[in-house]
């Protein structure tokens, strides 16, 4: 079973060299720190920045400079700072090749749902909407089951939407599993240790099983 | 050049009336206009409509006129970070309309370009797209659904720059631009204040984010706190 | 009867302090020539540039600074630069207060034709199309009668139209005219020494003479 | 980051076919990609389809690729001063579409803003609309009628910018912006050449006109010509 940073590292392989990446908050950010050296990727952070560095060193925070996380960060050589309609222009028109974000729930027809509990919360969509209504390549990372022990992986959402048939590949603490065009959720590899009984048990929508379901290399 | 520049806040904000609608600038704290809100606070104007990306903390930005019960309805992407904004959203005495974020600067820019409405794909199939028009558009061999969104009508834009000079030519530093640029030239009649304002030639003509004929009035700001969300830093090895 | 720069000079009468005004190619790029000193007002060029100056000192010409008659020109003190995008935006915002282009005909409901002469004359609109759509305040400068002596003046008009329903003054070598909302070119000034018979003669179109007509002042 | 840079202009048009679309920078002959214009020239490529706000003059800019018959079809709001153009098409050799200059640079920002159509006034009740979908919208109170206008699908875009870094970043010099970063952005694959070419860091992060994310290829251009179409001058006074 992986821990977060487990599951940001297994993630990392994902990332091809020359990619434009956006990160959502919480497990995806942690992607950023296992990217290989070798692997040239530029971070965008939907508030205007292409090439987002790492946090800046105590005592260098500039309140000036945040990322969509409101976060303090840095930049590198050759960033740039936009405005945020160009932000979401770059995001629509295709431009960013991989966004990676949290889900309460994913649905086996690739509909995601992270933005809203009726009469619970109430934060908002932020970028997210947009992101996966135009991203071609969608990656989420959560854990398989909630804290009550339910499945996270569904038949069908029971929460709002935040998009529809957008996600194209899940990276849980348990397994990596794509979601097929004409739907369901194909395993690809488990996570070291895990049994495919126990991510059988933790799905509860539809699990396509095919051949030998490889451990993963980290 | 045609000097836009006022005296003070409080000459700026001098026609900013009780249910007026006012765009934003700033994302979290970043970017906000502190002088702008703090006046709008001291004057008491009430009933706003609020279109920003995000209603501050509860002590601090758009939060100060949440405390003070200044907002009749917030148009905003997100608004965690906020417990007061709960508590009066839960209570029933706030308004609120969820926008995703590209769509929300999307449909201020669409007004500082003139275009009436825009066409998205974020939030089809979603509750966003309820009660809304869809159409199908196919761009480079994709074909897709996209929602027909209104450009925002706001009485007043209220952003911060980093510069600007009488001719109320803007420029933004780093991320503090954000929604600034697309309010600024979305509003209808703009207000900027800046850290720094300066005679008309002064600014690079080449550098410019927003042309001053975007800008209705324009000061320099005092005191800026320039508060910080969240503070993450790296420790420097030794 | 008034010369070019008379036409000119009448219209820059129009030009009040705090505009934004965008001049066409022709007579119009004369007015700047006489607007009095006290008024400010910034010149847009819809290539990308507002604060035009006048043309540079010989040996000073840049060819990355021109105006939309591609002519060289300058920057003042406080002028920017923009793309073509959003100096469309701008104009279709309404934040040009002032539009002054020449035709070769206003028809009296204020339809405008400028662009095109069937088999003759393809040269296209330019930005002529976006800034007569507009501009809330739109000053036609033109001869009032063409080479063929015919008027330009007229109930509707014949070549291809630029735009509909929005011309709201017109300025030529004989009078003054505003065009009503009901429509008819009303009569406001007499050029120096030009009789209400010859702008009768002149004016195709629904003609409408209240009152004492004054010679304008220059 | 991410290295854009390509070894020259013949490296950097080899996948350009015969037959394409493509967006072309520069206003008049002012910002155009003079390297680019001569290497199709050289290399030949035919029944091109430019969208470019001009045709060029007859021996310069898309001037020359209209002398050597590589363009079937043009899209551009004005081509005067181009006799060989004028011939071309009343002998019906050309293709053209004469396309409001607001709503051409609308259509290829829409492209990079990921709109597959805008609303626009330009045009409305002239033969521009004909066969086009209109609809009114009241925008601050005025009703007006609105011409529905497709974003340009365009198979690369060829611009110039003034410097640009090898991630791609890209800024302008002056007027020489015009359409260079609307189609920069608007490209499906864009070509920058620029006058000088830097590495990342090099540029301003916030004055940065078109940022890398949307320039497939960067080079720097050899001997600019930059002619002048019209050489106007004042005499100083002695």
């Amino acid at each position: 079973m992986l821990d977060k940073n487990g599951i940001a590292k297994r993630i990392a392989k994902e990332v091809k060299d020359g990619y434009y990446v956006n990160l959502g908050i919480g497990i995806p950010t942690l992607v950023a720190n296992f990217i290989p050296k070798g692997i040239n990727v530029v971070l965008q952070s939907e508030n205007g920045l292409l090439g987002m560095g790492p946090f800046p060193f105590e005592g260098e925070e500039d309140p000036d400079l945040i990322n969509a996380g409101k976060q303090t960060i840095t930049t590198l050589p050759g960033s740039v700072f936009f405005d945020s309609a160009l932000s979401f222009g770059m995001i629509r028109a295709r431009k960013v090749n991989l966004t990676i974000l949290g889900a309460m729930e994913v649905a086996e027809n690739g509909d995601i749902a992270n933005w809203k509990i009726p009469g619970k919360m109430v934060k908002g969509m932020g970028g997210a909407m947009d992101l996966v209504a135009s991203a071609e390549n969608i990656i989420v990372a959560m854990q398989h089951v909630n804290k009550a022990g339910e499945s996270k992986l569904l038949p069908k959402c029971t929460l709002p939407l935040t998009g529809i048939k957008c996600v194209k590949k899940i990276v849980t603490e348990l397994a990596v599993l794509d979601i097929l065009p004409q739907g369901g959720f194909k395993l690809l590899e488990r996570a070291p240790g895990v049994s495919i009984d126990q991510i059988k048990n933790a799905t509860a929508g539809k699990l396509i099983i095919e051949g030998n379901i490889p451990e993963m290399e980290l | 050049m045609i000097n836009k520049s006022v005296k003070n806040v409080d000459e700026a904000i001098a026609d900013i009336k009780d249910g007026m609608t006012l765009m934003v600038g700033g994302f979290g704290l970043c970017g906000i206009p502190e002088n702008l809100i703090a006046a709008l606070v001291k004057k008491g104007i009430k009933n706003l409509t609020c279109i920003s990306n995000n209603a501050g903390v509860d002590d601090f930005g758009l939060g100060l006129l949440l405390q003070h019960k200044q907002i009749k309805k917030m148009i905003a992407s997100y608004v965690g970070e906020n417990a007061e904004f709960e508590r009066q959203l839960l209570n029933g005495e706030l308004e609120v309309e969820l926008v995703p974020q590209g769509t929300l600067a999307t449909r201020c820019l669409a007004s500082g370009y003139g275009m009436p409405a825009i066409f998205t794909p974020a939030g089809v199939g979603t509750e966003v797209a309820e009660g809304k028009e869809t159409r199908k558009f196919t761009f480079h061999g994709v074909e897709k659904e996209y929602l027909l969104e209104h450009a925002f009508e706001a009485d007043f834009a209220l952003v911060k720059a980093w510069k600007g000079d009488t001719a109320g030519n803007l420029v933004y530093n780093q991320t503090a631009l954000n929604f600034n640029h697309a309010m600024a030239i979305g509003g209808k009649i703009t207000i900027a204040e800046v850290e720094e304002l300066v005679e008309p030639g002064e600014l690079d003509p080449n550098f410019i984010h927003t042309p001053g004929i975007f800008v209705s009035r324009i000061f320099q700001g005092e005191k800026y706190e320039k508060r910080i969300e969240q503070r993450t830093v790296r420790k420097r090895d030794i």
